[in-house]
């Protein structure tokens, strides 16, 4: 006799049994329907408003902030109640959740286990899927339906990536951060008698040509560095020694002397008038001098006077025959080499505790006017020709830095300090193409620049040394190295082939690796420095407050070439050109030559 | 940066490190009334032993192995089912996964290179050992989700073969879009994604449980919809599972062709004898192997390129990318009001600029990714055309190891089972 | 039984190949053990108390509780962290208290100190006491993870949302990184 | 069992084809709930709070060339004292620095006496120079504990606040130590100072009535010469008529009309009050101190205003320490032109 089967026959039917099980499973199934339903529901309710965010509370708590006297006591009343509630209703919703996710596992699972019962009780006993054996083709058929199926989705896939592809904002680079659009014609104001804009503005001298020249603050390209083979390097205003000549300035100013062929340029200032002065380059003599007068858009009122800064502090900017001066009043003047008004603007009264202080400089055809203010902060690039606005870029802080516009490996670049950072545009668009949260304090320090390293400082910041990297259209800007050792309050830094160079207030001199930042050498001398250090024929040449002029070589240790005083006190950096330098002291401007 | 003197700077130091204000402060005041101040409430871990973990993964795994190759019982199965389904499910709340852990191997080689923790990359490895002797005895029954599945799966029916098929494309690109993931470093995926981890922790994401939801019904019967088409791990494990040595077969003898378990298999793992006659001349299948051979390197090409132009779409599961949208779209005034996240990262110290940037960095390796995925996408409907397109005779009924879950259904309807069992 | 299951043959070879270098590569990517076990901190120092910790974390109410590091409070009586800003009066009414769940305690020490504590049955992780400890106090207020309730799920839903990357993985012996005098403690 | 199955087997094909659609669909479109308002805190409003009760303006900013500047006191002819790290720095009422003391150590704080001589507080004792800035005396050493952050001096003795004992010391100009002020003490009703971080402040009002501010109690206390509490002012609020959070009001000057010139930390800001200590102006909200909650210097010091003096014509000096200067503000109609 055969042994019991092992494994009872799983194909055994049991009406009874399914019926049970059957409507064991549909009140269990009604229980889970029902119970998620509500869960769901709950769930939406406080997800869509949690209790505690109940508007009639938050009015109420609004509207107990304004309530005073005795409307108070009743208020407050009602937002202890209403805040009782809320807080119980989110509570008890939150209870109800987890009870009711318990109480819906527990159907669920007899659910299960009911409808698994039914299935068992009432199985499917095992049959062919159709009696007829499959006809010949149908097994092929199927194969073959597959196949194209597979490959009509593979197609699927392919249209939904090109659809994609077409519905997605794409490409971060074009997505370059605002810069103002060319704003609309801003008044220029061509003088009454002057003839039509010289052609000087239209067809603008090459880059080899402007090097020649000192055209603005810290030279060609506002770094510092002059492109001179040679540079007085002994003089004595004493005995004359060197002095090719020497010429007094008759007000006072603070702003640094530029250069175009025969022709020196300088800006002073009292309470009262603001004065561009033309020399001759050559004797000496004043050529002409342009008073500032009203100018249109003026609103006839002028800032308070600050004696630290002067009205005439910020250094003019050269292109061929143009001269453009602005002052610490908010005037830009633009003239011609006779000294005639070519196009003249008021840009406000600066809102600028110190007086507005920022050096002009022009690049790829546009006057870049820093115009950093507490209320409403600018740059402005004004056609040459006529001084419209060839665009404007909005900016966050006040500065007293000046633009710098050196060539990098990434193009011409505008770069300029704020009170917080430091950025680069493009000269030509005023476009933002890097920036840099590296500055703090009042910034009066400019940047400088050399071989893809830009260096910024300030006094109570740090010394920044970054590297400008990525592309023409995606530049980066990593940080090398920092440095607060010593720090510069005005006198701007200066970076060469290997080094950079600080000049501080506290009449200290720290050269540093320009690759690592680590202090080569730190020199103190006599006075502080206001005025920036330039390089000049292997010579850095730095004058302090005192006037007292220092040349020292370039290089890893400290070498004075000489001290040589001017006999007055200076504030002024001084310019360059070939075996040339102006010198502008308190009252006078020196023209220094020699060997 | 400011100077600050000495003992400010001091302790600066000191409380910078904790996070605090960098400023000096006397000591606590000192209460007359001698109270002392409470401690902090902070307890350790709840940790359970990794050990156990390990030590129940494998032996529920042997045991599967066993139920299903040698006592060739569906009850063990569902057995072992109901303990995992309790113990990594319900107990360990869906956290430790090895379909999860295949993130974590992957984040350790071609992602952030963070080091994987053993018994994660014992948890990956271990299924993928079994299966390569024993099939996917993982999936069969220890795998939570595949077991909660399984217990769901109540009466299942047959869907279509063809639609099978296609169907499992599905996983496929869940699998390439995690690997996207983890490479650009948006995170991972599969967790995100986990459809009944919620059902475990009784709460969750509304949309999640709804998911889990809508699968477990379904899965009333069709079986293990998540198992068979969506599983990134599956995946794996499919692959791995057809080479694998012993794994389960219908009859345990030799089949007597009696067709009685055509209808048993619930995921259409059981292949069908091949009927005699040819449906084209053998020339006509062989050039069309070669025809479709040959295409291959054309449609990477196309599948990669699609893919590649997609990169845009696919860069906004990064959320530097998401956040630099946004930031772009307030600038732009395309929007209104700030999110959170805009909020936040305006008064942090990176320049919009540098924002930007990051995220064209980030659509660059999306370029690069996108195409891997469009070719990765490609080779895979490429190779399932090729392998219905290959004519393989077959003469009885055999299961396709890749797709069979080991669910030890079709034992039971199998004549020859019975004889034996009789017999023994 | 197949023919080709009897005795070790290429096939084998190849498989044990294969789960000879996946173990290789696994032990690999484990830095060959050195991976320790890893928990999710919230780094006081980056919050910026957006809120989300309450809404986003995976369990219901949040792992993220506020824990106050006594040591740097100054038992204010007018405390930026319990009082709303716009409070008419320095006490426990409703209308004055900042915490929208009553989650944080007030107790009366001695003139004119009070002890605040967090009571985590009822605290939801919002920050908002955080907040206005930081902004208005000394910052002895802030979230934390509470080890005992975190799930430490793989990818932790708060990090994902954090919108300042406050929330990270740390080994678990560094775990409860707590504002204090000295560097954060371990929680033992 | 029937050739046909009732339910022909594409619907399965498509209940599956949807169920997938609908769970990918899901997938897409979930996404975590916001914190809603009583989960936010604003506070930003709390900066601008006063903007309107602005009566002040800064006209100057004298730069300081000074290492961590700590205390500012205003001198009878009209200029300022400066000290800071190593430093007394001399500066004229155009900011200009007229001469530069080194000290040894940073004192805390600076004082000009009736005879023109200097008062220095450092940490643990006072440091007196003469009129022409050399060392004239140093008294005593202080305890461990002493941590001196203000001094001031009427016509017959110097104040000086002792933050670490959280007492306001008596000194008479030989340096005799005259008395202890302001101690708790229940018995003379004086509820002792509260001090948390060293910003206890004492100042003379017009009529040489000492005053010193109670940072943990939000408010000032007058006291007699004796020591005995004269009077006593308390608003706690973080509305701008209060003070609020740790040590505020943490520095105080008296104006020449009675009225007292406050400044504060963590929420900072300056402000005026009536000789009744009714607001009478705001002069300086967050953002004209760099210290708004979005600027990265808020987080760095919350105390960027380290002391106040009023100067000769009236004008409110306030010492900025992360810039190291002198804020000058003027009353706007004064300010005019």
């Amino acid at each position: 006799m055969p042994k019991p089967d092992p494994k009872p026959n799983r194909f055994a039917a049991n009406p009874p049994a399914w019926r049970l099980s059957v409507a064991v499973a549909a009140v269990a199934g009604a229980f889970c329907l029902v119970v998620s339903a509500l869960l769901v529901l709950n769930y939406v309710q406080v997800q869509r408003t949690s209790p505690l965010d109940n508007p009639e509370l938050l009015a109420l708590r609004a509207k107990l902030v304004e309530a005073t006297g005795d409307d108070t006591a009743a208020l407050v009343e009602q937002v202890r109640v209403l805040d009782l509630l809320a807080r119980g209703a989110l509570f008890t919703s939150q209870e109800t959740l987890r009870t009711g996710a318990w109480a819906l596992l527990a159907g669920a699972v007899v659910l299960v286990a009911a409808l698994r019962l039914a299935a068992r009780f009432r199985p499917i006993p095992p049959a062919a899927p159709f009696a007829p054996p499959p006809s010949e083709g149908a097994y092929w058929l199927t194969r073959a339906r597959a196949r194209e199926l597979a490959l009509f989705f593979g197609g699927l896939w392919v249209v939904a990536a090109v659809l994609a592809a077409l519905f997605t904002p794409t490409g971060f680079r074009e997505l370059a951060p605002a810069a103002a659009p060319a704003g609309e014609q801003a008044a220029a104001a061509p003088d009454a008698g002057a003839e039509a804009a010289p052609p000087a503005a239209a067809a603008f001298p090459s880059w080899d040509e402007v090097k020649k020249q000192w055209p603005n603050f810290r030279g060609p390209e506002g770094t510092g560095i002059a492109h001179v083979a040679a540079a007085p390097t002994a003089w004595n205003v004493e005995t004359g020694e060197n002095i090719l000549w020497k010429t007094e300035v008759p007000l006072p100013g603070f702003s640094s002397p530029v250069v175009w062929d025969d022709r020196v340029y300088l800006t002073a200032s009292d309470e009262t008038t603001r004065v561009v002065y033309c020399f001759d380059a050559n004797t000496g003599a004043k050529r002409w001098e342009y008073a500032v007068g009203d100018l249109p858009g003026s609103p006839g009122q002028l800032p308070k006077y600050n004696e630290e800064t002067g009205f005439a502090a910020p250094t003019m900017a050269l292109q061929g025959d143009l001269a453009f001066a602005i002052f610490s009043t908010g005037e830009l003047v633009c003239l011609d080499k006779e000294g005639k008004l070519v196009w003249g603007k008021h840009l406000g009264v600066p809102d600028n505790h110190y007086g507005h202080s920022s050096s002009l400089i022009v690049s790829e055809g546009v006057l870049v006017v820093q115009y950093d203010q507490k209320k409403d902060p600018k740059i402005f690039g004004f056609n040459l020709a006529d001084g419209s606005e060839a665009w404007v870029i909005a900016r966050e802080k006040i500065s007293w830095a000046s633009p710098i516009c050196p060539e990098t490996p990434l193009g011409r670049m505008l770069i300029v300090n704020s009170s917080k950072d430091v950025a680069g545009y493009a000269p030509g668009t005023g476009k933002l193409l890097w920036q840099s949260k590296c500055l703090d304090g009042e910034v009066a320090p400019s940047p400088a620049y050399g071989g893809g390293v830009v260096f910024v400082a300030n006094d109570y910041a740090m010394a920044t040394a970054l590297r400008l990297g990525g592309a023409a259209d995606a530049v980066t800007a990593e940080m090398m190295w920092e440095y607060d050792e010593v720090l510069p309050d005005t006198s701007s830094p200066l970076v060469t082939e290997k080094y950079a160079y600080l000049a501080t207030a506290r009449a200290e001199i720290s050269c540093l690796d320009r690759e690592t930042g680590a202090q080569v050498w730190l020199q103190e001398l006599e006075d502080g420095f206001q005025a920036s250090p330039v390089l000049a024929a292997g010579n850095i040449y730095i004058v302090d407050m005192m006037g007292v002029m220092t040349l020292f070589a370039e290089g890893p240790e400290y070498k004075q070439t000489a001290s040589i005083p001017m006999g007055e006190e200076a504030g002024a950096t001084p310019a360059f050109i070939e075996g040339r330098m102006f010198v502008r002291t308190k009252a006078n401007l020196y023209c220094i030559g020699g060997k | 940066m400011r100077r600050l003197p000495l003992t400010f700077a001091v302790l600066a130091l000191a409380l910078l490190a904790g996070g605090a204000w960098a400023e000096f402060r006397f000591p606590m005041p000192e209460f007359e009334s001698g109270y002392t101040r409470p401690p902090m409430h902070l307890p350790p871990p709840a940790v359970t032993s990794p050990l156990v973990d390990v030590a129940l993964l494998g032996g529920l795994m042997a045991v599967t192995a066993w139920a299903v190759v040698k006592r060739r019982s569906r009850a063990w199965v569902l057995s072992v089912c109901v303990v995992s389904v309790l113990y990594f499910g319900f107990y360990r709340k869906g956290c430790v996964c090895s379909v999860g852990s295949l993130q974590n191997v992957l984040d350790a080689f071609i992602g952030s290179g963070l080091a994987v923790p053993v018994v994660v990359s014992v948890f990956f490895l271990l299924p993928l050992v079994f299966a390569l002797w024993f099939g996917r005895v993982f999936c069969a029954a220890v795998c939570p989700l595949g077991a909660l599945q399984e217990l769901c799966a109540v009466r299942p029916v047959q869907v279509p073969r063809a639609a099978e098929h296609v169907l499992g494309l599905l996983a496929y690109a869940y699998l390439g879009l995690t690997v996207v993931g983890i490479v650009t470093g948006s995170g991972f995926l599969i967790c995100r994604y986990d459809p009944f981890v919620g059902f475990f922790r009784l709460g969750g994401e509304l949309n999640l449980l709804l998911a889990g939801g809508l699968l477990l019904a379904s899965g009333l019967v069709i079986a293990r919809p998540y198992c068979r088409w969506l599983c990134p791990y599956g995946v794996l494990l499919r692959w791995v599972s057809t080479v694998s040595k012993w794994h389960a077969t219908v009859t345990p003898a030799s089949c007597v062709q009696c067709r009685l378990c055509e209808s048993a298999c619930p995921v259409n793992a059981i292949e069908f004898p091949t009927p005699a006659d040819r449906p084209e001349r053998r020339g006509a299948g062989v050039r069309r192997m070669l025809v479709l051979g040959a295409a291959l390197p054309v449609v990477l090409l196309f599948a990669a390129g699609a893919g590649w132009s997609a990169h845009g779409w696919l860069a906004r599961m990064h959320p530097v990318v998401r956040l630099a949208d946004r930031v772009a779209a307030e600038d732009a005034g395309r929007v209104t009001g700030t999110t959170i996240d805009s909020e936040t990262f305006r008064a942090g110290q990176q320049p919009v600029a540098e924002l930007y940037a990051e995220a064209a960095g980030l659509e660059e390796r999306f370029k690069g990714a996108g195409a891997g995925f469009g070719a990765f996408m490609g080779l895979v409907v490429w190779g399932r055309v090729l392998r219905l397109s290959r004519v393989r005779v077959r003469k009885d009924y055999e299961i396709d190891k890749g797709a069979c879950v080991s669910c030890a259904r079709c034992f039971a309807y199998c004549p020859v089972e019975r004889e034996t069992d009789a017999q023994a | 039984m197949d023919k080709k299951d009897a005795g070790f043959d290429r096939r084998d070879f190849l498989r044990a190949a294969a789960v000879a270098a996946a173990g290789g590569g696994a032990l690999l990517a484990a830095g060959a053990g050195q991976a320790e076990r890893m928990v999710w901190q919230i780094d006081p120092a980056k919050c910026t108390q957006c809120g989300r910790c309450a809404t986003t974390c995976v369990i219901n109410p949040s792992a993220v509780k506020c824990v106050h590091s006594t040591e740097i409070c100054g038992f204010c009586d007018l405390c930026g962290g319990y009082l709303l800003p716009t409070a008419k009066a320095q006490d426990t009414g409703a209308e004055n208290e900042l915490c929208p769940v009553a989650a944080l305690k007030r107790k009366y020490v001695e003139e004119p100190f009070f002890e605040y504590t967090v009571d985590e049955d009822l605290c939801v992780g919002c920050a908002k006491c955080v907040k206005g400890c930081a902004q208005f106090g000394n910052g002895s207020l802030h979230l934390q993870i509470k080890r005992d309730l975190c799930l430490n799920c793989n990818e932790c839903a708060i990090a994902r949302s954090c919108p300042s990357k406050a929330v990270v993985q740390i080994p678990l012996r560094e775990a409860y990184r707590v504002k204090s005098f000295g560097a954060p403690e371990a929680h033992k | 069992m029937d050739q046909k199955p009732l339910i022909p087997r594409w619907a399965w094909t498509v209940l599956s084809a949807a169920v997938l659609a609908a769970v990918v669909a899901l997938f897409l479109t979930g996404k975590p709930k916001e914190p809603g308002p009583s989960f936010r805190h604003d506070t930003s409003n709390f900066e601008k709070a006063g903007a309107a009760q602005k009566r002040f303006r800064e006209t100057a900013r004298f730069a300081l060339d000074l290492a961590n500047p700590t205390g500012i006191a205003a001198t009878a002819d009209g200029g300022l004292l400066v000290c800071g790290e190593n430093t007394l720095l001399v500066l004229d009422a155009a900011g200009k620095e007229t001469a530069r003391h080194a000290v040894a150590g940073t004192p805390e704080c600076v004082a000009q006496g009736p005879d023109g001589r200097i008062y220095l507080g450092m940490r643990r004792r006072v440091v007196v120079l003469d009129a022409a800035g050399a060392a004239a005396a140093e008294w005593p050493e202080l305890d461990e504990r002493a941590y001196l952050t203000s001094i001031a001096a009427d016509t017959d003795c110097v104040y000086a606040a002792d933050a670490g004992n959280r007492v306001v010391l008596r000194y008479g100009f030989d340096g005799a130590l005259l008395g202890e002020i302001g101690r708790r003490d229940a018995a003379r009703e004086i509820p002792g100072f509260v001090v948390p971080s060293p910003h206890l402040e004492v100042a003379m009002d017009p009529m040489t009535g000492l005053w010193a501010n109670n940072p943990g109690r939000h408010g000032l206390e007058q006291y007699r010469p004796d020591g005995s509490l004269a009077s006593s002012w308390y608003r706690a609020g973080m509305t701008i008529e209060g003070f609020c959070g740790c040590c505020n009001p943490m520095a105080i000057a008296f104006r020449a009309d009675g009225s007292v010139v406050t400044a504060e930390k963590g929420l900072v800001r300056m402000k005026v009050l009536a000789p009744d200590l009714s607001l009478a102006g705001v002069v300086a909200l967050p953002e004209d101190l760099g210290a708004a909650s979005g600027e990265a210097a808020a987080a760095e010091d919350n105390a960027p205003v380290r002391d106040l003096a009023v100067d000769a014509q009236g004008r409110i000096l306030a010492l900025h320490g992360p810039w190291k200067a002198v804020l000058v503000y003027e009353e706007e109609q004064h300010a005019a032109g």
